[in-house]
């Protein structure tokens, strides 16, 4: 009976993490695939782990699960948000079917202060895509 | 039956080191500490030698591990003699360095690097165990990068990334050895290799095995053709640092050829040939190199390179003559090249420069210290009875019995151009008068009497010890022949590690 | 039955996730992308450290899906860090 | 697997030697620790090997139960990889460093000191 | 960089990681982990501290410069080495309490060694990265 | 005996210290060093006479069977005698030569060096103590010639002596540590026994070549002969010392010395024969040609030193006693030559013998010195010198028919251009005329007796040991010849052996030499011949591969050393290919044996196709982040791969560090510039071709050293005594913490001093004024 | 106060739990370990109370494992199929939150929600800048969020 409901856990996990894959491979702007891989890698991780404890069925193992997947909340948004930044900081163009950008020009060039009203006005830099 | 003793030198430059840290950019309380550290680890060497010359060999296995299971570090006779040199070269270069190095390079940590890479070198002469050897070695490299980068500007740092690249390299190749070693083994105690080494059927294997050890330790020990990292980079660090490196660092290539062709692999007639052709490609690719030098340490860099090919070219002879001869050659070689490379930091504060048509006077002006370098120099030559010439009669003597005519050819050679070089430079840096230059600048003598007499002390102390070496050969002939004498019968080493 | 199933379909079909990643990583074309990439890639791999250790029952192989879970992340910090930072000259 | 991981052992070899012989000091450093990697997946394969046996003896045994993977090699690999962590963070500050002095990445403009022979 | 959800993530994530290091550093002997790992997980949380505040506000919370904790470590593992030889016994031995302490269990001298360890590992991490982040706001400014 | 022997080393060493005490005046007291060691051998005359020996010995280097082992006989007395009463006179003249001079002290401490190391040379029984001695003569030389080291052609004459001496040097100890192995010891004495196994030994020829070479280079034989002209820029009390009568005798001492050992054998006599020959015809008429008094002198010596080698060659008993015989007859007429042209620059400031003349006038008693000398130099009967050329001449004229005409023909020629050299030093600037060019130099009002005295003792001495011939002969030269010989010669020195063909030659080679002194002055050679000259002379052909070998040597260097890491890298990696590559081919059968091979799965299969994968990109990215980034990548499969093998602490490790120095490129490089394609395809072909092929050697050895399985038992051992030996179950760190613990240690003292090192590297920038 | 208590309690709870050893001593350990951390840490946020509402955050938690499952298929269902329905937008959302520690909340359940992503936070900490891949209608997106997540996680919260 666990062994299914392992079966199933996995199977789910996988999925999700399969379809953010594809996701990552199809997505047609990079705020696009950013979006689709930080959740669906999170939460199909947390399927696979979940169904990790269940198998060992351990303490000290579900422990080391649950901390993994408490780790993986904090920091993926976290860590979605910094590339996210950066991402725009750097001038990464919008998809054209982007419908809407209330960010274009909230951030000083300089400082890199984000304001909640008022514009910088100011152009965006090209991509860059080295260093 | 484990002594502890003989890992005391190792921990005194350790625990200077520490000490050193906790003393960070205090520099006269570190060079307090730095000299006793080099005193207590010279009284240390002296103790352990004269132990393990009574008792034969030492041995401690870290953790209580019998062989080949633990760690073994083991003294013999050889170990013992590179220890005492090392503590010997040492000291001299920590008294040359409290006022031959600059206060900068002091305040970031001058003294402790030296005194790792002294420990590293202890360490590396002192275990008994092949991954150990590398981990030392790595201690050494590290220390010397750090060493040769200290304070540096732009020459140095350039000399320094190829130091670094090839040195890396050899690392690489090393572990690669030592990987596959440990693939036909499954040992890494250099005794018990000795012994399962010699029970692997596949032989050739085994030779592929050491000719991949000979390219690692080639390039440490700089060889050609893979000594290239020398000449770009020794002449860049301070003085008291080259001396380091002159004196020592090469030779633990060596060291580390002489252990593993000596006890793990006993070089087949292939091996043996081809150590024969690079020594005699060393000396010559050495003296060309030197030659045309007008910079001295450049010219002496080359030197080193020359001078290796005495000592890879008695190991590819691997008769006891030449094995003594080789160990002899070492012995002389730590002492007066480090000196060298003082004697040279000297002339730097005289004339502020270490080129030769930069120099000259230095006998009008300095009559006693010229005849101090000339002792270091000419026994680098090997004039007679000064410490260079007796490990050539057993070289050539070797080279002779062995029908090697090549290879005394290159001895020859060798010798030659030493003389040569080493004469023309005494004509041009010490005979020739001091060329008229814009303006003239002597630090020596701006500096107060008793950091002169610091600045001397070592190259004369070391010059003596020279003499010693010539004057007195017959004990470090001794030394010497009982070192081969281990060497071509390892039995001994192997029943003090394993059978204890 | 377990076994091979994790080891027959869900180890595979993880690995061709990593594919579908590594061909993204490979094109970029920023990257930044890379850096998703990477990030992703580092997941799918606990992922199937997760499945191997069941499949071996070994637990053990959970402490290393527990490193990479704590350390992906400052790599992505410091690579998003030091691409905005660039960005300001 | 051996095979492949033979075969990785000679491309991580080659493309270590190939990247050290490019004029890029960035290169250079990429090579050596490619090299270094290579070097580790070597020791690593010339233990004995056993997959998903990791040499941890298990919570309610004393000793080994079952099949285990050869424990020198991993170690050996554990200081190598730390000892070359330290040689290549050093020669990434120094790759900095000359970088610095040069502003240039190419290696071959780095014999300013090797002119006078 | 002023990012206030890192800077909060930070907050809690500091503790978190550094009770892990520690984690990892006293397991070694049993399961997967060590001194090793744990003094880099253990500089990874300051260093991430370093990224969200800013690095002054890293050493204050650090006190003592990063430098001053390397000898600190290496006399540690230095003198669980050196301990066995004051009773006889070589370099390195194992001296091991008679009873389980409670929590860690046995300890021994190879405990000392790993927490020496761990010392040097959290300060040479970050006296190096902290070094080249200086270095690099130095040359910004 | 010893302290005999060392005393000319403790006196130089004495004289670096305390030397400033005989800088002035007292200068003349050190001449009391030679004359009381001179003194010291006088004692042992009657025994040495009464045809005893002396041997001394006093432990040294017992291993190396090197022992001060000193053996007094005729030869040696000869040449102890030589230099001990030569020796004296030279301190004495040097006194007043170089009064007052700055470094007399040195100078006193240079002579003093030599005249030990030239005793020892002549006095050492043991073959590497001779060679000892042999280079300190080399070594002391060099000071004595370079001791005017402000001018440079001081220098480069010191050098070229040392080098060309030197050089033979090693080819002497070559032949000498043969001849040890050869007869197993190192004893002259004891190798007597076996000479003849020696002479039949194979390493014979080898041992003659080295031996030649080192006594050849030492006493100037053509075509080491050009250093000699040269080593006239010491001054001339050094000349008269070492470079006539002292120590470019070495060489023929050296061959006296080994006749009983090896001479008496075809290959022995020819070379020497030819050779000395060839140098005493050749050097004589080049004599003949200079100017200058020291030139002339030098040519000459070279000549008599041929004379010498060419008896030595012929090695009849006639020829051995007519060597022993005109070491000294030369030694005394030349030094006094030597003295009296010394006196002359010395006074005048000049040795051009075209701008010298009537000097009879100002120095009665030089001039005197000078006659007596160049009448022995003739071999005018009644001389020393006659006794001396009538040897030669008897020797000649027994050999053979087929050399008889030939031989005597050369030593005739030569013997005329000796005596035309010996006139035009000896005489011609003491007669005719003074020219008015010639000044004296006012520094003296009176010459010192120090100066000439000397000369004329020597000029004496020539007359009356040609009067007496029995007394050097009884003396000296007749146990000398014995020595040689190694048994005793029945050839009385006499003054008078009748009308014979040798008095004929004599009186022709006396009359035809007079009549070149009258008939031919040298003259100033056209610039044309000079050049000529000089570039087909050994001088000239030897600077010339000198200066080819500076140029090679730059060349050379430059090839290998050419400043690009890249070629460095290249040349190690083909090497270490060439040579493992080539032993493993020939050597290594290949085996595939894959039965004990795991099973490859699918996702396994996976890690590795990316890992390829990556490591491609890193090669061929022109974005360096991308690299940077693959890398890491490469890195983080390989921690899954051994994840896959059981390896949670490497992975985690491995992890933990690729993440790091993944921060640390990033944070290091990213204000790099891009990569440049800076490669052209030729050179990414060839390095690629080179880079695949290490890569190749080293997959195949792995593949070879896996197929056969070593025993792990210590592996074993590990596994079996973690937890009940070292109380972990965790094998990998139980072995890091505790069986290899001390691996450990070492590990992160590396990481202490790369953090060290990256702090300084970062911290410290040295300013241009610290120096260091 | 409460909280560096309370987080104290939080990483005596973590280690307890980590090492799996249940025991009275490895309590106190752990509660010690912690406080020596925090000691380190030696910092002082502003007070926020913990007060543990179970129920609340048990149904919040339902509802957001809802809410990404629903999402995902959503995203999965674009993604499969050839072309893209979606309407990409960055959107400005005005906080009611306050705190640092309330504003991360939420903007990491909002970034783990498929379809959304926080992108930044303004310096004055007013507005969330959120990037919304099915962004048909802003106002109806940020109303919704409003009731189903922010409000629901404030009252947790404080
Ligand atoms: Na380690
Ligand atoms: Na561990």
């Amino acid at each position: 009976m666990t062994d299914v409901i392992i079966m199933i856990l996995t199977s789910i996990g996988t999925l999700f993490i399969l379809i953010a894959a594809i996701g990552v491979l199809r997505m047609p702007d990079f705020f696009l695939r950013l979006s689709v891989t930080i959740k669906a890698a999170t939460l199909g991780l947390g399927f696979i782990m979940g169904g990790t404890a269940l198998f060992f069925l351990e303490f000290s193992v579900t422990a080391k699960v649950t901390a993994i997947i408490f780790f993986l909340l904090i920091t993926a948004p976290v860590s979605g948000h910094m590339i996210g930044r950066t991402a725009y900081f750097t001038g990464m163009k919008l998809w054209k079917g982007t419908v809407l950008d209330e960010l274009k020009g909230k951030y000083d060039r300089k400082t890199h202060e984000l304001t909640s009203d008022g514009d910088h006005a100011q152009e965006g830099n090209d991509p860059v895509d080295e260093l | 039956m484990t002594d502890n003793l003989l890992i005391l030198p190792i921990f005194t430059h350790l625990l200077t080191a520490i000490l050193l840290i906790f003393a960070w950019g205090h520099i006269n309380t570190q060079r307090v500490l730095s000299l006793c550290g080099h005193i207590i680890a010279l009284a240390l060497s002296f103790h352990l030698f004269s132990k393990t010359w009574k008792a034969g060999i030492l041995t401690m296995q870290a953790g209580g591990w019998k062989a080949p299971f633990g760690i073994t570090f083991v003294s013999d006779t050889l170990s013992a003699t590179f220890v005492v040199l090392t503590a010997i070269a040492g000291l001299a270069v920590g008294i040359f360095s409290t006022v031959g190095v600059s206060k900068a390079r002091m305040q970031y940590g001058y003294f402790v690097i030296a005194h790792f890479l002294l420990m590293g070198l202890n360490g590396a002469f002192l275990t008994g165990d092949i991954f150990n050897l590398y981990v030392w070695f790595e201690i050494v490299i590290i220390s010397s990068f750090v060493l040769m980068t200290l304070g540096g500007k732009k020459p140095q740092m350039e000399g320094a990334i190829k130091y670094v690249a090839m040195n890396m390299l050899a690392s690489a190749v090393f572990l690669t050895a030592i990987a596959i070693l440990y693939g036909l083994t499954g040992t890494l105690n250099m005794a018990d290799l000795s012994l399962k080494v010699a029970q692997i059927e596949k032989k050739e294997l085994v030779s592929v095995t050491s000719l991949l050890f000979f390219v690692g330790f080639g390039i440490k020990s700089a060889v050609f053709p893979l000594y290239f990292w020398l000449p770009s980079s020794y002449h860049t660090p301070p003085s008291a640092t080259a001396a380091l490196f002159g004196g020592l660092l090469t030779k633990m290539g060596v060291y580390a050829m002489l252990r593993t062709f000596t006890l793990i692999f006993v070089p087949d007639a292939f091996t043996q040939k081809v150590l024969i052709a690079v020594a005699i490609m060393t000396m010559f690719t050495g003296a060309m190199g030197a030659l045309n030098k007008t910079s001295i340490r450049r010219m002496f860099s080359y030197l080193i390179i020359c001078h290796i090919g005495y000592l890879i070219g008695g190991l590819g002879l691997h008769t006891r003559v030449a094995l003594t001869g080789v160990i002899f050659y070492l012995i002389h070689d730590i002492i007066v090249k480090t000196n060298l490379f003082l004697a040279t930091g000297v002339i730097h504060k005289i004339r502020g420069s270490t080129d030769i048509r930069r120099l000259g006077g230095l006998y009008a002006e300095y009559p006693k210290l010229s005849l101090v370098m000339a002792i270091v120099f000419f026994s680098l030559v090997g004039i007679p009875p000064l410490s260079g010439f007796w490990p050539k009669i057993g070289l050539f003597q070797a080279a002779l019995d062995e029908k090697s005519y090549f290879l005394l050819g290159g001895f020859i050679l060798a010798s030659f151009f030493t003389l040569y070089i080493v004469a023309k430079m005494w004509s041009e840096v010490f005979w020739k008068d001091l060329p008229k230059r814009a303006e003239e600048t002597n630090e020596f003598t701006e500096l107060p009497f008793i950091k002169q007499v610091w600045l001397i002390v070592p190259v004369v102390g070391l010059a003596l010890v020279s003499l010693y070496i010539g004057l007195g050969a017959e004990n470090i002939m001794v030394i010497s022949n009982r070192i081969a004498l281990n060497m071509i019968d390892t039995g001994y080493y192997l029943d003090a590690v394993l059978n204890k | 039955m377990l076994n091979n199933y994790l080891l027959y379909v869900i180890l595979p079909t993880l690995s061709i996730a990593a594919i579908l990643v590594f061909v993204r990583f490979l094109k970029g074309p920023f990257t930044l992308d890379r850096v998703v990439g990477l990030d992703f890639l580092i997941n799918i791999g606990i992922g199937i450290i997760a499945i191997y250790s069941v499949v071996t029952d070994h637990s053990a192989f959970l402490d290393v899906a527990m490193i990479l879970a704590l350390i992906a992340f400052l790599g992505t910090v410091a690579l998003s860090y030091y691409l905005e930072q660039r960005g300001k000259q | 697997m051996e095979y492949l991981l033979i075969f990785l052992i000679g491309l991580l070899y080659s493309s270590g030697i190939y990247l050290m012989l490019r004029k890029s000091m960035v290169k250079l450093l990429l090579g050596l620790l490619l090299l270094g990697n290579g070097a580790n997946i070597l020791i690593f394969l010339m233990g004995d090997i056993a997959k998903g046996q990791p040499p941890i003896i298990s919570k309610d045994a004393s000793i080994f139960t079952q099949m285990y993977a050869d424990p020198v090699p991993q170690s050996l690999i554990l200081t190598a990889i730390v000892i070359s962590f330290g040689l290549q963070a050093f020669a990434i500050i120094l790759l900095k460093r000359v970088y610095q002095m040069t502003r240039s990445d190419n290696l071959d403009t780095l014999n300013t000191q090797e002119v006078d022979i | 960089m002023q990012s206030t959800i890192l800077k909060t993530a930070t907050n809690y994530l500091l503790p978190l990681l550094l009770l892990f290091s520690v984690f990892i550093l006293m397991r070694g002997h049993y399961e997967s982990g060590g001194g090793f790992v744990g003094g880099l997980v253990a500089s990874i949380a300051f260093v991430l501290h370093s990224f969200a505040y800013g690095l002054e506000k890293t050493k204050i919370l650090l006190k003592y410069p990063p430098m001053s904790f390397i000898p600190i470590g290496l006399l540690l593992s230095f003198s669980a080495g050196v301990l066995p030889m004051f009773f006889g016994q070589a370099y390195m031995t194992g001296v091991w309490s008679k009873d389980p302490l409670p929590v860690i269990g046995l300890v021994g001298s190879a405990l000392f060694f790993d927490i020496g360890v761990f010392i040097v590992v959290i300060g040479v991490t970050l006296t190096i990265l902290f070094t080249i982040s200086e270095s690099i706001d130095q040359q910004t400014n | 005996m010893i302290l005999a022997v060392l005393s000319g080393f403790i006196a130089a060493f004495l004289l670096t210290f305390l030397g400033k005490i005989f800088k002035g005046r007292l200068a003349v007291l050190l001449g009391l060093l030679p004359l009381s060691v001179f003194n010291y051998f006088l004692y042992f005359f009657p025994d040495i006479s009464a045809g005893k020996t002396f041997s001394f010995s006093y432990k040294w280097i017992p291993s190396l069977g090197i022992n001060l082992d000193f053996h007094l006989d005729g030869l040696s007395m000869l040449f102890v005698m030589l230099i001990t009463g030569i020796g004296s006179l030279v301190y004495f003249y040097a006194a007043a030569y170089l009064q007052g001079h700055k470094y007399l002290d040195r100078f006193y401490a240079y002579l003093s060096l030599f005249m030990g190391s030239m005793l020892g040379l002549v006095l050492a029984d043991n073959i590497l103590l001779i060679f000892i001695f042999w280079e300190l003569t080399s070594i002391s030389s060099f000071f004595l010639i370079g001791f005017n080291n402000d001018q440079a052609e001081s220098r480069k004459s010191a050098l070229t002596a040392l080098a060309v001496t030197g050089c033979g040097g090693f080819f002497l100890l070559a032949a000498f540590v043969l001849m040890g192995s050869a007869t197993g010891t190192y004893s002259i004495e004891s190798m007597l026994s076996v000479a003849t196994a020696l002479k039949a030994s194979p390493e014979y020829g080898l041992i003659l070549t080295f031996l030649f070479l080192g006594a050849f280079t030492k006493s100037a034989q053509f075509p080491f002969h050009f250093w000699l002209p040269g080593a006239m820029k010491a001054p001339t009390p050094i000349s008269a010392y070492l470079h006539s009568a002292t120590m470019v005798k070495a060489g023929i001492y050296l061959l006296a010395r080994f006749t009983p050992l090896l001479g008496q054998h075809f290959y022995w006599n020819t070379t020497l024969m030819a050779v000395g020959g060839f140098t005493m015809l050749y050097a004589a008429f080049h004599s003949i040609l200079r100017k200058d008094m020291k030139s002339i002198l030098a040519y000459s010596t070279i000549s008599a030193l041929g004379i010498l080698v060419f008896l030595l060659g012929i090695g009849t008993q006639h020829a051995l006693v007519a060597a022993a015989t005109f070491i000294l007859v030369h030694a005394l007429y030349k030094a006094g030559l030597f003295l009296v042209t010394g006196i002359v620059d010395h006074e005048t400031g000049t040795r051009d013998i075209d701008k010298l003349g009537g000097l009879r006038r100002w120095f009665p008693f030089v001039a005197l010195a000078g006659f007596l000398a160049a009448l022995s130099n003739a071999g005018l009967p009644l001389t020393f010198g006659f006794i001396g050329k009538d040897l030669i001449y008897e020797t000649t004229l027994h050999l053979g028919d087929t050399e008889k005409y030939l031989l005597t023909g050369i030593a005739v020629l030569s013997n005329i251009f000796l005596l035309y050299a010996g006139f035009s030093v000896g005489i011609r600037p003491f007669v005719g005329p003074i020219p008015e060019s010639l000044v004296k130099r006012p520094h003296h009002s009176t010459l010192s007796p120090l100066l000439w005295l000397p000369a004329v003792l020597l000029g004496v001495l020539g007359v009356v040991f040609g009067l007496a011939p029995f007394i050097p002969d009884n003396l000296l030269i007749r146990h000398a010849a014995d020595a040689i010989f190694n048994g005793t010669t029945a050839l009385p020195l006499k003054i008078w052996h009748g009308f014979n063909l040798t008095l004929l030659l004599s009186a022709a080679t006396l009359m035809s030499g007079v009549g070149l002194f009258f008939a031919f002055r040298p003259r100033a050679l056209s610039s044309a011949t000079q050049y000529w000259m000089a570039k087909v002379s050994p001088q000239g052909i030897s600077e010339g591969i000198g200066q080819s070998t500076r140029s090679f040597a730059t060349s050379y260097t430059r090839l290998f050393q050419n400043g690009y890491l890249r070629s460095y890298i290249l040349t190690i990696t083909v090497f270490l290919v060439g040579l493992i590559g080539y032993r493993f081919f020939t050597t290594v059968d290949l085996r595939v044996n894959t039965s004990s091979f795991t099973e490859i799965r699918f996702f396994e299969f996976v890690v590795f196709a990316i890992t390829v994968a990556a490591i491609i990109t890193t090669v061929f990215t022109k974005s360096r982040l991308t690299a940077i980034v693959s890398v890491s990548i490469i890195g983080y499969s390989i921690c899954l791969i051994f994840v896959y093998y059981g390896a949670p602490d490497l992975a985690m490790t491995q992890f933990t560090i690729d993440t790091l120095t993944v921060v640390l490129f990033v944070l290091v490089l990213y204000r790099l510039p891009h990569f440049l394609n800076m490669s052209n395809r030729k050179m990414k072909l060839r390095d690629g071709l080179v880079a695949i092929s290490f890569g190749s050697l080293i997959s195949l050895i792995t593949l070879q050293a896996l197929i056969s399985p070593a025993n792990k038992e210590i592996s074993r051992f590990y596994a079996d005594n973690a937890y009940l030996l070292a109380k972990g179950k965790n094998v990998v760190n139980v072995i890091l913490v505790d069986f290899r613990g001390a691996d450990t240690m070492v590990e992160i003292m590396v990481l202490t001093i790369a953090a060290l090192g990256v702090y300084s590297l970062l911290k410290l920038n040295v300013k241009p004024t610290d120096k260091d | 106060m409460t909280k560096q208590f309370l987080l104290n309690l939080m990483l005596t709870f973590v280690w307890v739990a980590l090492t799996g050893d249940l025991s009275f001593v490895n309590f106190w350990f752990g509660f010690a370990l912690g406080f020596f951390i925090l000691y380190i840490k030696e910092k002082n946020d502003g007070d926020v109370k913990y007060f543990v509402r179970v129920p609340k955050i048990l149904g919040f938690l339902l509802f957001f494992i809802y809410e990404m499952i629903k999402a995902n298929l959503q995203v999965a269902y674009d993604l499969v199929t050839p072309k893209f329905f979606m309407q990409p937008g960055i959107v400005k959302y005005p906080l009611s939150a306050q705190n640092e520690f309330e504003i991360t909340m939420l903007s990491n359940i909002i970034s783990l929600t498929p379809g959304t992503l926080i992108l930044d936070v303004s310096a004055d900490k007013k507005v969330l800048y959120i990037h919304v891949m099915y962004l048909k209608d802003k106002e109806k997106f940020i109303r919704r969020t409003k009731e189903k997540i922010e409000n629901r996680l404030l009252e947790i919260l404080r």
